[in-house]
């Protein structure tokens, strides 16, 4: 392959620079029935699963198919949603915030067709490449990370999870009978990239072994007080140690029963690695958060599954509880509650109970002092 | 044929749901074949690479990536998180694999045209892999090499008049919902404010001058399509002031069963016949409507805009006319110290273009945070740590009984000497005057 | 005076000592209508504000008259008590936690002369002894501490604000016309002896001066560690400080703007006051507390006034603050709704509307980490 | 005539309430006027002088008492409160102004006999001044002086048979509502519980062996009349575990009118009509009840014994008849680090004498807690510092998802070695095999 030049000098780097021009107007890319419309939306229907009508104050109607995606996706796959786009839809098309694309037609006589075309497309080893959903009381796309595909600090793998729990959700997302929204989520370590801590469903791969010390590395590449800085809950202090071949290093060393297993050391030093496949790194669950304002305060998600083993390739234990949950809320709650106003409402204690799932002492916060918030102070409680 | 073998992933091939597996399969069979004679800028076999070492992290149940490193382009401090395989023998297509970071445009719309050219150049310079999008918001690109980067860079710049993100103790870049474009509820000009925003903040976006990450992001409504009240440091959310607008025609459509409620969103299951006290007046969260006969009433002032009502019957109700934003600081994950949700610190403001008002706090808030934020803080542990009225001080804003969910519980007033009469500069001679040791 | 002695002997302490013996049975004390029908009671009701009966599965009636006290009473007054349980109530009486009287007697007809006798009997100054009330939907007596009567660390006095409290709602404790139990309690300073924290409306003394610091005596009788650690704000150091008269002694030095005036400095050592009787010292009034499970959750209560002055003898600001409060709560709850569940569906920020009250600065919770969950994480506020 | 003038108290005599001034001018005229040839043992000014020194402080805005100092009674830690006055040669009848408390008996009943010992005895060792009662439900007797203690502890014992009460890092006086002598609400013997546990742990009711202060409080039901959730290291409140009663005779009587609601407790004022599904049922707070016809229908299962339907009906509905007990741990005021609520820590127990296995768990707490407490720590703080499953642990307590109001928001929890397979002894040139640096 030969190296091909931009035009870029790397002798005279600012020559021609542009910078700091920011993303292209969005104005450039709408529809002309959005452009034409503009803050003159009047409502919206759901016709059906992953299919919406909005109607403009001037009469116009915009109709949209969601579909889903894995989020990870080859330019081969955006050429094919271009083509689609270009076929249907005069060249536009929208992602949404949780990774589905949307195919917008200005007319109604247009969506089958479009349904058509978007349901026809498989991949060769038999996946929908579009599903349509996505919307209403249903199950929408998971928002997740990077996982094992792409990321250093991952306890667990993200597309291969999200994957294997959507297959088996798959028609919650293409239908509507849950009784609100039930949104997913998942994080490959407790740092949370996505919003797992506010979703109806999280799930989060975790580690539960204390750091490796590698001493050698550690004192060649890592900065001592940032490593001891860095942990939350003092259990990193320096140290000097010898090494086997005699060498004396700066070190630290670690008082495993205080760890808590966040990787923030990690992050800020390479040489004190987590990860651990041989039974330490898994996933919890977490459910019952949600952002939107409607009717209760926006909430954090709860752990209630203290430890699903990394299963690869399907996470099976993974999926099996995700399911028990979903089944619980689907047959417990009211019309238009979402998942932790179901559970504050039967209570905490009734939640474990429908949805089988165990409470264990690792399920009482003990971090920090809010901890005490979550204790129960009051005897209303149920038997 | 492959160039590694995958059993396991191959059995995420299986399912309905659109496999990441087949995708990327897909994308390595494209480079193999090269029907349009790429002159691929990085290793054919990136996508195969990235199989094998997937494969590998399938069977050993440990990643394989390495910390990033400091790369980047000439005079930025983000947008390309390096990354490093740590078995670049055996997999030396993905041995470097750097992420960019492109800023998308606000709102995630598209035209193929500018699709296309994305495609080409990241086909061309990289792997070909993307997420659309990140969970911050940017077009992400996955796997280039070091080299590659100032080339896209500058193409990204020359031919697509287009950024990069941020990344790093930068202004991460802003998102937003899709706001007036194709939503009755957004109160305000969400996707505006974003690009507005943007634009305006370029220098953070790609120098990083503060203690830590720093995120906008902007909801047109209290629904809270973009969760910018559980993932922005500075969260705006659209709201009215004034009245609901009410179609009671349309009211008396949905209680003659007209027309679905929610919009239809129920329609997979058989709930019963709409109940207009069962779906709506009884869930009020303020108890603030009622019928009159066939007439709904609303007592707006008691209204707290938790938009079910709307959301119920968006046909029959919309929101009101006097529309700006609330502001809410500090929202985070858990790590390190427990997740924050956004803290109000503006009820409302006005929010139109140039968004003089809005961007006269937000540099109040950044000199401060700047100035006084901690090294990897966040500026919601920031306020943790100096207290809410600390940040309205120095935001120069009124206090307002709408910042606190409840008032404070315990009696510990931190009272400043010159609020208290006589002040603090007592004697002890004078004390023992009056009470004897 | 001549001492007399009781019979203990000062040379030998251990002779005939009797230690250890608890309290008498409160079975001795019990009235035998009491005692005939222990844990076999069925319901009762109250016939009118201060009376109530309670019936037995056995049939019998017991009438109880509860009355009104100071908490602060002279022998010469139980022995009134005495006097009239004696008369009417076959010599049992009982106080209450709230510091009320309770008359019993067996027979309904025992009710009117009992109920004219108690009325019948006031203070020479015209004040009631015996007010009957503090049942039901209204204020009964307040919960309250020693003040300047008693206390070292009184930031305002206890009996006296009681009381001027008292006789402005003295109508409200002789009728039930309020939507639920209105609790109140008084503590002379932060410490909180009593259930301020946890009262429908409370009122708190407390200083806004850091204390002073007198350095020889420090040096005598306080041990400077203690009073160091005694600090919850790290507000205080240890320093040598030179006297006027060029002795050198052992101190502390105050960091003036970290004192939060809990006072807990000088609790440890004396050396260290606070009280201030010009424009320091004074009240703040906290309120939406309740101890009961009915319905919502115990509450704290929260400081809705953040400083009320000293203003002996009849406090007439804090008088008209809480009279404002208790008018707003009366005419805006619904029946059963206690006042901190009234303020929380209307919104804290509609209740200080209502009640006409100021929110300041002061009122936004910085104490600690768990002050974060005070402040507003939501759009659902009311303009 | 008074000894000082008062003009400031004076003002306290007007108004209905029952004027403290008016009672303590009382017992100053009793005393100067001694008709009954008391020998008073202390200064028989005392309460001239106490009304002198409270119309000092109405002056100047400032207690005039000092810090206690250690007096007592011989063997006891706990029990008499030193005070003394720091204007002794103006008020040398307050001079030594001791408190001393007596421990009451549980639920407040007296005999008039044996309180007009109580008043002889005080009346003649002390100022005849009282409270009845403390916070913490003690007979507070204040002032004495110091040569009196003992004789007033000798008196109190050998003729009262009557106990001192606790003060200090002790135990202190428990309480308890009255219970099953007049209540028909109570669920377990909340006195004989309250004079049970009095009577087992006088030692450390008057030896202080404790970090802190504890409190045993005892509430017959959830209305709490007591506050032990509020005031008590360790709380018990009566339950029951089964159905509620219900005559549904009497639940047409209130639906009739026949009976008032609520006891009668607001006949105040005009509520208008009681309309049962109004008052109970929609406000009952997990929604288990009904009407089926005229009957009430109560889902028991899903009842939390909140006790508003209870209250609200209390001729209709009775708890149920399997009885027992809550126990909450930790309550305590603001001082210092804020007010805490007692935990849950057992959602049911049962509660009869001689309440071994009550008693077992609390023995084993105070054992933890005298071993892991901080001087001046209430447990309530050590459980926040060492948590809530550490208390569980050593109390040997099954872990109950009751004790939760909600499982935690954190991912941050503290494995320990031998729950994780394989252990945490990990070798690093095991990790370098695998991942290269």
């Amino acid at each position: 392959m030969a190296f091909i030049s931009s035009g870029y000098d790397p002798k005279q780097p600012m020559k021609n620079r542009i910078t700091d021009i920011g993303p292209k107007h969005f104005k450039d890319f709408l529809p002309p029935v959005l452009k034409n419309n503009y803050g003159k939306w009047l409502y919206h229907e759901i016709l059906e699963p992953g299919i919406l009508m909005h109607k403009a104050e001037s009469g116009d109607e915009v109709y949209t198919i969601r579909v889903g995606s894995p989020r990870l996706m080859g330019v081969q796959t955006i050429r094919e949603i271009c083509e689609i786009a270009d076929k249907h839809c005069g060249g536009h098309v929208r992602w949404t915030t949780r990774h589905n694309v949307e195919f917008m037609v200005d007319n109604k006589d247009k969506v089958g067709p479009l349904k058509e075309d978007l349901l026809s497309r498989k991949h060769d080893a038999g996946s929908y490449k579009f599903p349509i959903g996505g919307t209403g009381a249903g199950v929408t796309n998971i928002i997740h990370t990077q996982g094992w595909v792409h990321c250093h600090t991952a306890a667990s793998d993200a597309s291969g999870t999200v994957k294997a729990v959507m297959d088996d959700l798959f028609e919650e997302f293409t239908s509507m009978r849950l009784p609100a929204p039930l949104r997913l989520s998942m994080a490959c370590c407790v740092n949370m990239c996505g919003a797992v801590h506010c979703s109806d469903i999280g799930f989060v791969g975790y580690h539960r072994k204390p750091p490796i010390v590698d001493h050698f590395t550690l004192d060649n590449i890592c900065e001592v007080p940032l490593a001891v800085a860095a942990c939350p809950t003092a259990a990193i202090r320096p140290t000097k140690v010898d090494l086997p071949d005699g060498t004396k290093v700066n070190s630290v060393a670690i008082k495993n029963e205080r760890c808590m297993f966040c990787g923030n050391c990690y992050t800020m030093c390479p040489a004190l690695p987590l990860s651990d496949g041989k039974g330490g790194d898994g996933l919890i669950i977490m459910v019952g958060g949600k952002v939107s304002n409607r009717r209760s305060n926006p909430k954090f998600s709860k752990v209630v599954v203290d430890f699903v083993p990394n299963e690869p390739p399907r996470w099976p234990t993974l999926v099996k509880k995700v399911h028990q949950i979903v089944e619980a809320y689907s047959s417990g709650a009211r019309k238009y509650e979402r998942l932790g106003e179901w559970a504050e409402r039967i209570g905490w204690e009734r939640f474990f109970e429908v949805c089988d799932l165990e409470f264990t002492w690792h399920l009482i916060d003990d971090f920090r002092d809010p901890a005490y918030e979550t204790w129960r102070q009051t005897t209303n409680f149920k038997f | 044929m492959a160039k590694h073998k995958t059993p396991l992933l191959d059995e995420l091939e299986k399912g309905p749901w659109p496999s990441f597996v087949s995708d990327i399969k897909r994308e390595a069979e494209s480079r193999t074949k090269n029907a349009n004679n790429v002159e691929y800028q990085i290793p054919v076999d990136v996508c195969e690479d990235l199989l094998g070492v997937l494969e590998l992290s399938y069977t050993d149940g440990e990643t394989h990536w390495k910390h990033g490193g400091i790369v980047g382009v000439f005079g930025y401090g983000g947008g390309v998180i390096g990354r490093y395989c740590d078995q670049p023998e055996q997999f030396p297509g993905v041995a470097h694999f750097h992420t960019v970071r492109v800023n998308q445009p606000s709102g995630f719309y598209y035209s193929t045209d500018f699709l296309k050219q994305l495609c080409d150049l990241w086909e061309f310079r990289g792997s070909g892999l993307t997420n659309m999008h990140g969970s911050t918001g940017d077009i992400v690109w996955l796997g280039t090499t070091t080299p590659q980067l100032e080339e896209i860079f500058y193409e990204l710049t020359h031919k697509l008049d287009t950024d990069l993100g941020g990344s790093g103790s930068n202004l991460r870049t802003p998102a937003s919902c899709l706001g007036m474009s194709r939503c009755q509820y957004s109160c305000i000009d969400a996707q505006d404010l974003c690009h507005d925003l943007t634009i305006e903040y370029q220098d953070f976006l790609h120098r990083p001058a503060f203690p830590y990450k720093f995120k906008f992001k902007v909801d047109g409504c209290p629904n809270g399509c973009v969760a910018s009240i559980a993932r922005s440091d500075l969260s705006f959310i659209g709201l009215w002031k004034d009245n609901i607008r009410i179609d009671q025609e349309a009211v008396k459509a949905y209680i003659g069963g007209e027309i679905k409620p929610n919009a239809g969103a129920h329609s997979g299951r058989d709930w019963g016949k709409f109940d207009i006290n069962k779906e709506v007046i009884d869930l009020c969260p303020t108890n603030c409507m009622w019928m009159e006969g066939n007439t709904l009433k609303i007592n707006d002032k008691e209204c707290n805009h938790c938009m079910h009502c709307i959301n119920a019957l968006p046909r029959a109700l919309r929101i009101g006319e006097e529309t700006g934003c609330a502001m809410l600081l500090g929202a985070k994950a858990p790590i390190l110290d427990g997740a924050q949700m956004g803290t109000l610190i503006v009820p409302f403001i006005k929010c139109e273009a140039p968004y003089t008002e809005i961007k006269d706090l937000i540099e109040k808030l950044f000199e401060f945070w700047m100035e006084e934020g901690k090294n990897r803080e966040r500026v919601g542990e920031t306020m943790k740590r100096v207290g809410l009225y600390k940040i309205l001080q120095v935001m120069e804003l009124e206090v307002d009984a709408r910042v606190v969910q409840e008032p404070r519980t315990n009696p510990y007033i931190f009272w400043k000497e010159e609020e208290v009469p006589g002040g603090w500069d007592r004697q002890i001679e004078d004390y023992r005057s009056r009470h004897k040791m």
